[in-house]
């Protein structure tokens, strides 16, 4: 008996994974499909106040318009290649900035004493503005791509630093003792139990990183630059080429979501041993 | 269409005049600080707000969305907001602009005279008077933006490259051009005076603005004017107090206003030549990516009845 | 010949003003090869002190020696296993029993695997402990402790999760390493005939602050049999021990 | 015996306790001063390059330097004014920003719903650089305080927001599962479970909000502004007054690391019940 | 009257392409005021059967139903007791236990301090959980849900961490609760002999998948004594029904 049952289980099981599949990626299209609501709405309002004449184009050109300039810029304005090239400087000082953010919060959020020595000067340095540090980025380090790069790694520092000493500060003792009754050596520590346990923090960090790399970009390329997406935008904005500043804040919105979703694909992977709230 | 309370006609309606400044030396900033504004429009019944501007470009951002009525710029930022479709017009020309804009070289600097800049570094600000002025000068002497680097730079970064050597050369405007000389011992390689560039400033106005209320465009003028006369003909005591109040040595104050000669006129004949030479010019280099006719933003009908009022009275 | 020793060892917590007062004189010594079971009412320090013993707590006043030397921290030779699972939850179940050591090692997936086989986890091997029960999830932490072969073992409350026949079977398992190792044990406890089973002396603890009541030697040939006359006295005479440490009126009408 | 042993034990207690006090004051006093040690070192270098004429005081002004411009700017310049207005504009973003940032970020992280149907649009909204957007709060809000405070709270808006969110994601099922049987309605649910779970996250946000609402005050103090502390370090600049910019950057840091700070009492009185790695 | 009822339940667990059947077929009555006790090899299904009952837990085939309505969620008309203590580490004790009722009424208040006297706590109202010892936790978690006074309870190994004589203290005030307020109970244990002290029924569970093997009706009178013949002999009865369950060659060497 228990074993008919197993089979008309399975049966009942295979078919329902079937459906389950299928719901699934009707699922899948219908939650992306959510995330196009407000952005749609507002584009249509967008374009609608635009044609009624309600909104003036230096100011807030259509949708349409900017379309219209977008493609206007991929064929002849280099639009890629500007692209290419914001995207390299954001990658590296990301990759710059993130990397010395992790390690140094690992480092800070390991040893008591190096945070008591490390972290108030890290703190004090967090809120001096980038604006004010330029001019001083240029004496040291010239106006080339290690100013711009320097420039975006110190914005992207911050918050993976940040988010990499609290995951480790919020490790549960608990399995803190269980690593030293196994002797874990320190690497093995850092390894298997700190990044484990603060890699939703630390996933967070590098979200807010990415975003951080791709905002000090335009302050970077309004230094001694003449490619990349922010000198377009600041560019455009000297001659009120209102549709040119909105083609290069797409691209960053785009972008910002594209890199964060790329992350929070990770995430999923990465956590998938978590037992969490789902919401 | 414009949201802004001044556009409103209703006479019960307090009408606001926004005026916009730019740096510390300049005619509107100092009528600021002395309220000749105020003064001037209360018997009006008109109040005056100021906002002050790190440039000429935001200018005419706040024009567009009717936030500004009134403001002071170089030529650039001019030609740039026509070639935006920003709605606004020139009243009034501040200065020639011979003296605002120099190339400086740092102190030793091997280079001497414009024909070595071939090759160089080069930082300006794009957009700015200074952009026009570097192109102008390779002109005269015979260079192309081929022949040298040009670096991208708001004044505020490229000082310290000029200081640090990580450029040859700089293209700027008083009052960067003056504190750069007197702090570093930087050189002038060439002014506009020395190439006869002439590269006029302008007052601007709103269009529906001037529109609405020209009494009060007039008005502006002539405050203006009055300003103006007492700032020439006082301008040691000028010096001294901006100096003061800045914590500048007076010595760079004076150079810079000295060098400002500002002045109030109808765009002559030569100026608008002169401004529309800019224009051109800007569009031959590909800075602005249509031809413009400038003189459809010139306005000279109200500077010429202030100033016409001024004789009279 | 005395692998660990515990002379006066007192354990406070200080909260604020508040001193509590845990642990009071505290005198052991645990020769080598020798099982030593701890049973006290819930609250008494049985977890404080193993937490000492461990080298995990070193804020106390008086002494732990081990082989001689004094105990300044937590190493493989002092082997735990909790009162709770303290499984990494990020780690698969083989992978939670290797832990430290490389399962890309043969020698160690061997051994992970037998251990898997002997706390009866087959085919739960790549399971995450969010899959697991509360009994699974405590036989995993069993296998990682008995992994790595420690001088000493602490079990606090080890088979507390599990039902009678696993259970058995567990502790039939330790008494089988136990004999094969000669690995020395702490074992708490609060099941008297666990004590008695599995024990040479059993310590009975009275609480607030934890004190060591009495010790009793168990002189039961092994494997012993819960159902023999002997077994019965000894229980007993614990649970004469245990009754006068709580001095409670209801044991009567507990049924016991 | 047990009796007597308590006593002593007592005593042992008391004295102990007089000296864990002053032990601890002693130790807090060493630790304020590890924080120290960084930055004093770069104070000697920089004073010492400084006065060897090793660097242009144009370019680095010496500490020394910039203490009297300090003390000439709250004498003479009204730098106390400048500093108050700064710090009213900072606030009022920060508190607006963080407060929607934290009432959305428990929105979005409490319904997968609106999750999926405001995550998106806001993480687009996330790299949506500061400088392009300030033409049109300038169109929208006009120059005023509206404008600037709006435009700080953007910046302050997002740590808080996606540390909230994260919070709420870590606070375990099995706790939920809990709230559940007991029937907790909405508030409770978010006042005695997802807050106080959420809080070590929340407490990260908010001193990463603050951050951002200091470093957002450069750029809103740029826009038609003619008093605080940003439009002081930008106005300094036109005849590179650099002991007066470097006065602002250094407010900055001290601010940022004192903002830090007493974000961090908070924090270790509100979560005096956490049992996690300390370092 | 039936109180819960339990039709054809199954429960599969998904996990990649891998399906693991966990309950097979569970049909359950519960009368009102009945006792029922649940035993069961460790990983059987009992708590995945619980967590069913309480609501928390949906994804089933089968039906569950409380007063003659399906369960679609938890409700504090089936508290639950559940096997690891789940306390709010940011609460003190009392407020753990009074938890989303406020302790400034003084009914509650004084309910909170009554069940904090029943579970021996008295001196730990305001220490947070991490300074409970494991044993003091349990009893913290028993008390937040006895305050509420549900129709029906379900406790998932609830003394598994208490030492004998707290252990038997609670049975028997969990027997004076459920005479008193004729609470239905459903009470997970791995104590056989608590199992029959408590239940009006026992359940036996076998593994893989978790499946009802078997229902003992306990009709011994109230208060039981465990030395009792009676009681021995349904202690038996059990045992060989387990170890049908178990079939286990061990369980002689167990010495049980
Ligand atoms: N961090 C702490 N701060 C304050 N008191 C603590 C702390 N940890 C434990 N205690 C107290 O120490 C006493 C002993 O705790 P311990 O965990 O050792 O008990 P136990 O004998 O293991 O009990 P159980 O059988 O319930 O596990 C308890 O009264 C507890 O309240
Ligand atoms: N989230 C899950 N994913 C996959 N399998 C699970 C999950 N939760 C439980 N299981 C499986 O379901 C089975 C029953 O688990 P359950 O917790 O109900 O056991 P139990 O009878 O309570 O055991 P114990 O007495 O050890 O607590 C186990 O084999 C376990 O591996
Ligand atoms: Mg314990
Ligand atoms: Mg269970």
């Amino acid at each position: 008996m228990s074993n008919q049952s197993a089979i008309s289980l399975d049966k009942v099981n295979s078919s329902k994974k079937r459906v389950l599949k299928s719901k699934r990626d009707l699922g899948k299209v219908t939650i992306m499909l959510k995330g196009f609501i407000f952005p749609i709405v507002i584009l249509v309002i967008w374009e609608l106040t635009g044609a009624w004449g309600l909104i003036s184009p230096i100011l807030l050109p259509r949708p349409s318009a900017i379309l219209t300039t977008f493609i206007d810029l991929v064929l002849t304005g280099n639009l890629i290649e500007h692209f290419k090239i914001s995207l390299w400087r954001a990658l590296g000082g990301f990759i710059l900035g993130g990397t010395l953010g992790l390690l140094v919060g690992v480092a800070v959020g390991f040893k008591k004493n190096i945070e008591q020595t490390v972290d108030p000067t890290i703190q004090m340095l967090r809120t001096i503005p980038t604006l004010a540090v330029i001019p001083l980025f240029i004496l040291w380090f010239g106006f080339g791509e290690v100013s711009k790069i320097l420039l975006i790694a110190k914005g992207a520092f911050f918050p993976l630093y940040v988010n990499t000493f609290l995951g480790i500060r919020t490790v549960d003792s608990k399995l803190f003792d269980v690593a030293k009754v196994l002797e874990f050596n320190r690497w093995q520590l850092i390894t298997r139990l700190i990044l484990p346990s603060a890699l939703p923090n630390i996933l967070l960090g590098l979200r807010l990183s990415i975003g951080v790399a791709w905002l000090a970009l335009v302050a970077a390329e309004l230094m001694g630059s003449s490619e990349g997406i922010g000198y377009l935008i600041m560019d455009a904005r000297q001659f009120s080429q209102t549709s040119i500043v909105f083609v290069g804040i797409i691209i960053f919105a785009v972008f910002g979501k594209v890199s964060d979703s790329i992350v929070k694909v990770f995430e999923k992977r990465l956590l998938k041993w978590q037992d969490n709230f789902k919401g | 269409s414009s949201n802004s309370e001044t556009s409103s006609k209703a006479p019960n309606k307090e009408i606001v005049v926004n005026i916009g400044v730019q740096g510390k030396t300049g005619i509107l900033t100092y009528a600021r600080d002395h309220k000749y504004f105020e003064k001037a429009f209360e018997k009006e019944g008109v109040k005056v707000t100021w906002n002050e501007f790190a440039s000429g470009p935001p200018h005419f951002e706040a024009l567009a969305s009717g936030r500004l009525d009134f403001g002071s710029v170089g030529g650039t930022p001019v030609i740039a907001g026509q070639s935006g479709n920003v709605d606004f017009k020139a009243i009034g020309v501040t200065a020639d602009g011979r003296k605002g804009n120099s190339i400086l070289v740092p102190k030793g600097s091997s280079i001497k005279e414009l024909k070595d800049l071939k090759n160089k570094k080069i930082a300006v600000a794009k957009g700015s008077s200074a952009y026009n002025f570097l192109y102008m000068a390779l002109d005269r002497a015979g260079l192309t933006d081929k022949d040298i680097e040009i670096i991208q730079l708001q004044p505020d970064e490229a000082r310290p490259a000029l200081d640090n050597g990580s450029i040859d050369a700089w293209s700027v405007w008083e009052p960067y051009v003056t504190t750069a000389v007197f702090q570093t011992g930087a050189k002038e390689l060439a002014t506009g005076e020395d190439l006869n560039i002439n590269a006029p400033s302008f007052l601007i106005a709103r269009t529906k603005f001037t529109e609405e209320h020209p009494d009060l465009t007039v008005l502006f003028l002539k405050t203006y004017e009055e300003v103006r006369r007492h700032y020439v003909e006082n301008l040691d005591e000028v010096a001294k107090e901006i100096a003061q109040s800045q914590k500048v040595d007076v010595k760079i104050i004076e150079t810079v206003l000295k060098k400002s000669d500002p002045i109030l006129s109808p765009a002559t004949a030569e100026f608008s030549k002169a401004h529309q030479e800019q224009a051109d010019f800007l569009y031959s280099v590909g800075g602005i990516n249509k031809k413009l006719d400038t003189s459809k933003v010139i306005e000279n009908k109200f500077v010429e009845q202030a100033l016409k009022e001024l004789t009279n009275k | 010949m005395t692998l660990l020793e515990i002379n006066q060892l007192n354990k406070t917590f200080v909260k604020g003003r508040d001193v509590t007062h845990v642990l009071n004189n505290i005198d052991l010594h645990v020769k080598k090869g020798e099982f030593i079971t701890i049973i006290g009412p819930s609250g008494c320090g049985k977890s404080t002190l193993l937490k000492a013993m461990a080298g995990l707590d070193i804020e106390y006043s008086g002494e732990i020696k081990l082989d001689g030397e004094r105990v300044t921290g937590a190493s493989i030779k002092q082997g735990v296993i909790f009162q709770e699972p303290r499984l990494f939850p990020w780690l698969t179940v083989e992978r939670n029993i290797a832990a430290s050591l490389p399962l890309s090692d043969s020698e160690v997936k061997e051994n992970v695997d037998k251990l898997i086989k002997l706390v009866r986890l087959e085919g739960f091997e790549k399971a995450y402990p969010k899959e697991l029960s509360g009994g699974m999830a405590q036989r995993v932490s069993i296998a990682r402790a008995l992994l790595r072969k420690p001088k000493i073992l602490l079990l606090d409350e080890p088979f507390g999760a599990l039902d009678a026949f696993t259970r058995s079977h567990m502790q039939d398992a330790l008494l089988d390493i136990w004999k094969e190792e000669k690995t020395s044990m702490v074992f708490v406890t609060h099941d008297i005939d666990e004590a008695i089973y599995l024990g040479n002396k059993v310590i009975i603890m009275s609480a607030r602050p934890g004190t060591i009541q009495n010790i009793i030697n168990i002189d039961l040939p092994i494997p012993r049999k819960k159902s023999t006359k002997s077994f019965q006295e000894f229980r007993q005479l614990v649970l004469g021990e245990f009754e006068k440490v709580e001095e409670l009126e209801l044991i009567d009408s507990a049924g016991i």
